[in-house]
């Protein structure tokens, strides 16, 4: 299956990108797409090293690592919002 | 009702003050605090340019829409209005507002001030701070990161 | 500066707000607190027809000015305005306005919640009540005190 | 000497006027114009017994009753204020 990926602020320094499509196998779990994000940006470790978390929503929801990912979903990644 | 939304442009104060005043008034309403955020011109002693908000959207709208619905579940709260900008502003130029009105003062200006914390913290909106010294992205409440790279 | 006064109409908020927010963007201001009282159509069960509002002068003002510009003295203050309608307002028209602009939010909120007591406790204005039972002396802080006599 | 006597809010009930001059010896003080002006309008208690305090300022200001009065004083006689 496919899921979109989106990141947000300064995410996109280590990404350099604003969304992607990422295929996984048909029972991936929410933390398997978000290893297999960190092993593809490895430089994102330094920003939780830093103590800036990225924070996934999973179609706008705050959802369990466990959460069982659909064909289709979007998941997005962003820091801590700054509305306002 | 409660009205929340994404918006480009400014709005008009005193067409929304006054139609929320003529609204609630037969409710017993007496009060509304607006609360109106701008972009600094200064900050840690940096001159600022822009600054560039981005909201994840349908979701940054979903998420104002449910904050005013439930502060206006309070049976004191007789309107919420929420409208929080998007792209470059610059320099005191509104970026967001809150209108609560209230059967009194004391709650209008509390539940203004608590939307204001949960539309800060809780939508996904994001914004980057074009300075004299760079550009740094800004974090939750106000943390300031160094952009690495043009996107 | 501190601006305060009495006055006859509405004000344009459009206008106040931009004048502030573009004033105290370089001192590094980003937050403006607005407070509008209504005539609350409503009081009691009671229909309201109008409040009356009438203004000791000079000493009204005087004590308006007192106010802001001692709010004023606080360093993460940057502008507060007070103004205080009189004559006969209908309800849903604005009675009261005060406005604060402040270097964070919470400072914002706090002092314009400060100013709008003291405005209501120490200045020298009166209410009339004109209700569909009859009229009411407003004393203090909304005791209701009916009227025995056309003066 | 002559001062001027304001009456404010629901005072008028009991004083049925808006302002007067009030003649006081030379040496009047605060306290006796406010004698006189109870004598004046013995109604005037009933308001003070309802928990009402008829406040008075001399040209704007809070006075002690001990104050000595001069001639053209501005003294006014209110409830407590009702701004808002």
């Amino acid at each position: 299956m496919k899921v979109k990926v989106k990141y947000f602020s300064l995410l996109r320094d280590y990404t350099r990108r604003i969304e992607e499509e990422v295929e996984l196998p048909d029972n991936a779990r929410l933390e398997d797409l978000l290893d297999k994000i960190a092993e593809k940006y490895p430089e994102l470790k330094t920003l939780s090293d830093d103590g800036v978390p990225a924070i996934p929503l999973v179609n706008g929801k705050y959802v369990d690592p466990k959460y069982k990912l659909k064909n289709g979903d979007e998941v997005a990644l962003m820091p801590p919002a700054s509305g306002g | 009702m409660a009205k929340a939304k994404i918006i480009e442009n400014t709005i008009d104060l005193n067409k929304e003050l006054a139609e929320i005043a003529s609204k609630t008034t037969h409710m017993g309403g007496g009060a509304i605090v607006l609360f109106m955020g701008y972009v600094k011109g200064r900050v840690n002693g940096n001159k600022v340019y822009e600054l560039d908000y981005e909201a994840y959207e349908p979701y940054a709208t979903k998420t104002l829409e449910e904050i005013a619905r439930k502060a206006e579940e309070d049976k004191e709260v007789l309107e919420v209005r929420v409208y929080h900008r998007i792209g470059n502003l610059k320099p005191g130029e509104p970026t967001i507002y809150i209108i609560v009105s209230a059967k009194t003062r004391k709650k209008a200006f509390k539940v203004a001030e608590e939307v204001l914390e949960q539309v800060k913290h809780k939508t996904p909106i994001f914004k980057l701070e074009k300075r004299s010294n760079g550009e740094y992205w800004v974090i939750g409440d106000g943390r300031r990161i160094p952009r690495k790279t043009q996107a």
